[in-house]
């Protein structure tokens, strides 16, 4: 049972971490300086959530490992987070419907876990949620400001959108994982979010004058079970470097 | 002439001078010159320790140096609104420094190179632009000594986090650990001790600055403070301090310190550094690249304003 | 003796490795297909080079390091190369211009050490030669072609030496370790490759109707000292991540 | 026609066809399509391979993992030439692969995700591609046939080199590697074994181009004779082919193996496969990145034929 729950937490604990790895590549970097300060944010929440999750992981598993030693010595393979947040940064459009994807799941998942029988996960939920909150405001904000700007800024969006539709299928998608702790009312039924998530998406798209590629497109998956695409492991190599280079060190 | 007596009275007497008040030419350009070099100081400041946001070894260290760098931006910003208040855009006064017209504070061009140069930045560079900008909050001008009233106390913050995080390397850490320390201080050193501008001796405009009260003490002053702070806190960390010269002079009652080498400074300041073309090349890409970005806020809002204009 | 002997070595197969590391990024996104072919060729040649130095430094050194922890067990401020041979790759021109430059002394240099009183390093030195010759024609062919070909590859060129020259004046730059063997006839001094490789950037610059920067610029150095630019961290982080995340496994 | 008839006995011959020879039409547009689809996938196959390059985790790993691809990039050429000799360009022939018009081995549209990969593929996928190879060294048009034989021969060696690398992981590796290894079988067996193409009875142009000798055994033979002898190199690394219905069948003196999941294959064929927009990107994009090199050649060419011709 522990088992599964763990396998949960570090799902949540690595999509948390990888994207907020990916966002904070941005700071110093982005197009507005008010925008380095909202990056950084993003970025500190997303770290700060993926703390919480590894943190109740690690005591589940009580094998000693501690929010470290599952951010940064586990393999590509060992990571559970969904393949969306992995996706290269690009420029600030694909940055951004990145964002926005994933916010509009990731809010209706922790307004789920925050009704979670697991007391400390609904916990975590509830802060995480108002954190959240904030992000799909301002994601949302930037998609449809993008898709209803310029004619380059709205072309930039469109194929942000279109290339990144196929990592959104397997956000909804349950497992034997899920499934199990669903039955105990711990977990959120993937496929019950769906229905939001498109509300919302479809209502910012359509402010955004952008098109929503069809909801039955091909989907690509595996990243929950540790199947990812060929990013994640660059994104590791870079963020592992020094805890692997000095085994055993504290920082 | 009298406008200018009565304004150096205002000041003598400890009045803070503000944005519609009557100043003097000069002490306006002084002043947009300092404040948007300091303000150019946080944004380009952000590249460095930037660069190691995605290597930081633990999590609790990533969101510390995120929170820092968000913090240099927030100053940035801070600042420009400052210098917003003499009359100068921001975009003005960013368009200066990409064409390689301002300055920026010459420390940002030395690379970050290990993992403890992060915490001897938040340690040396934090610390040595607190003793700087301390007085500062008491400077004549508003929004300046506003500025750096809040500016001071978070980088205090900083400093105090940079020095944790070299007790971990030092005095916690392993025998590599404490070297990657060392070797950190023996590059940032020097140049940190430059961070106080040349000396008195050879400083320009000082005199009026001081009469203006927005430049307080003397560099030397602050250096020998800054010194004289240091080498206590190297040495609770058990590092040495790259200068054969450095000893107690009991006499004096403060630290004795070896000469400085200003032709580096100079060349530094000239562009030579490690990586000045680097820094002012990241910013300038920055800018280019999300000119699209900017361009697309503007035509979405006023296509709402002229959506909202319509409707009513 | 043998501690500056190692060093030495170091800094050569450092220089060949981080090179040819660096140009190995190239293969599958060559501007012409033939350019793979022509690119893999050379990263395989200093590779090769790399390979015997480090074979060499390691067996002097006794301490039971071999190549590969030569390689991937050190840290960046533990690696000799120039700082020319970490500089990004850049477009085209940014490659073959250091190319250029880097071959242009390594030609000289190598033609040195066939000389050395070390036998070992003169008989490496030699079968380097061989293939240095070559690349040196290839980068001083493809120089030639871009400076005198568009306005465009001109300009581009022109950009990348402009970049680069900063990083040539520790090529010839003596420091201890280079007097003590050049004083025992091991080793070449740098200082007296300067006029040759300067002869040869002109000719070539010439030919390309580029203006090679002045000759007395401003130069960086550090790079043999173990001082890098901010670069050399990030090519260790990826090259390295596999063997320092499997610690004392074997491939 | 008596054309087609004395063509037909000449292959029928076993004598070769060469480029000035008359063929049918249909003849040059297949060998043509299958060539260079041929070239684009060594292309293409240079890009999962190419992925781990910088990874490598030893520098004889790494040598040989660059000669690999140089190799394939090699392979590229010549087939390149041999589909000119039929009379159409290398240029037009990329053309089509970037517009997505022509086709390259749906295998490259997987990822390589661990080292165990880089093995995986020299033994599986040059293992099934050498299968499919081998006979068309004895194809009836002579380019490509010598072509065949030469890059058979180099694949024949990514193929050891390729299954060493995974005795090094599961023989002699530690349980984390050959967990590695066996991880990339699982991915990479039925994306190996689609390889050879639809069972013969769903498989179109057999047919013919079997009249033809440019394609020799069908589809399910190779595909067969590839199980029966990929079986026998699994059990000696220890590695379990992920297909529960495989075994021993003494009375056919073959493998029995389980259904092949078709719709797959064609949803990869599709653009469906984890990375076929990656693949496709990748080469566009340094065929538009290029543009100006190529340019710069061909002025330089020009300038140069230019002075020659007028020095004469």
């Amino acid at each position: 049972m522990s088992e599964a729950k763990i396998e949960y937490l570090l799902r949540l604990g690595d999509s948390a971490l990888i994207l907020g790895q990916r966002v904070s590549e941005w700071i110093g970097h982005a197009p507005i300086m008010e925008e380095d300060v909202a990056l950084a944010n993003v970025a500190l929440d997303l770290i700060g959530q993926a703390r919480l999750w590894f943190g109740y992981a690690g005591e589940l598993e009580g094998r000693g490992r501690d929010e470290d030693a599952l951010a940064f010595l586990r393999e590509a393979h060992e990571y559970r987070n969904v393949l969306l947040v992995e996706q290269p940064n690009g420029n600030f459009a694909d940055t951004l419907v990145r964002q926005f994807l994933f916010d509009a799941w990731h809010h209706a998942l922790l307004e789920g876990l925050s009704q979670s029988h697991d007391p400390r996960i609904a916990e975590i939920a509830v802060k995480a949620l108002k954190e959240v909150t904030y992000h799909l405001e301002r994601s949302s904000d930037w998609v449809v400001r993008l898709g209803d700007g310029t004619e380059e800024s709205h072309r930039k969006a469109q194929a942000a959108l279109d290339e990144l539709w196929t990592y959104t299928g397997e956000l909804f998608a349950a497992d034997a994982i899920d499934a199990e702790l669903v039955a105990q009312g711990v977990a959120v039924d993937p496929a019950s979010l769906r229905e939001a998530w498109l509300h919302t998406v479809q209502a910012v798209c359509e402010a955004a004058t952008l098109t929503a590629p069809p909801a039955d497109a091909w989907m690509q998956s595996g990243g929950k079970q540790g199947r990812h695409t060929e990013h994640l492991g660059y994104i590791l190599a870079e963020m592992q470097s020094l805890p692997r280079a000095h085994p055993g060190a504290r920082w | 002439s009298a406008q200018e007596r009565a304004f150096q009275e205002r000041i003598d007497a400890g009045i803070k001078i503000e944005p519609k008040d009557w100043m003097p030419e000069a002490y306006r350009k002084t002043l947009i010159r300092q404040i948007s070099q300091h303000a150019h100081s946080e944004i380009v400041g952000m590249l460095p320790e930037g660069n190691w946001i995605s290597r930081a070894p633990s999590l609790k260290r990533k969101a510390i140096l995120l929170a820092k760098v968000q913090d240099e931006a927030g100053h940035g910003l801070y600042l420009y609104s400052a210098a917003e208040t003499l009359g100068v855009s921001r975009d003005q006064l960013v368009d200066e420094l990409h064409a390689g017209r301002a300055k920026y504070s010459s420390i940002f061009n030395y690379p970050t190179l290990t993992w403890a140069d992060i915490g001897t930045i938040g340690w040396l560079v934090d610390g040595a632009a607190i003793m700087n900008q301390i007085p500062l909050c008491r400077c004549s001008f508003g929004p300046y000594s506003r500025a750096m009233i809040r500016v001071c106390k978070e980088e205090s913050f900083h400093q105090r986090q940079g020095y944790d995080l070299l007790i971990s390397l030092c005095r916690d850490g392993t025998a590599e650990q404490k070297a990657m320390a060392q070797d950190a201080l023996n590059r940032w050193w020097w140049p940190a001790l430059m961070m106080f501008g040349p000396s008195d001796a050879e400083s320009v405009h000082s005199a009026q600055s001081q009469a203006w009260r927005i430049k307080i003490f003397s560099n030397d002053e602050l250096r020998q403070r800054f010194v004289d702070q240091t080498v206590p806190q190297a040495e609770y960390l058990g590092l040495t301090i790259p200068d054969p010269d450095l000893k107690w002079n009991a006499e004096r009652g403060h630290y004795d310190f070896g000469a400085i080498d200003w032709d580096e400074f100079y060349n530094v300041l000239k562009g030579n550094g490690p990586c000045n073309r680097e820094r002012l090349r990241a910013r300038r890409q920055a800018w280019e690249d999300g000119a699209w970005v900017r361009d697309a806020a503007i035509a979405h809002a006023e296509k709402r304003a002229a959506r909202t204009a319509q409707a009513a």
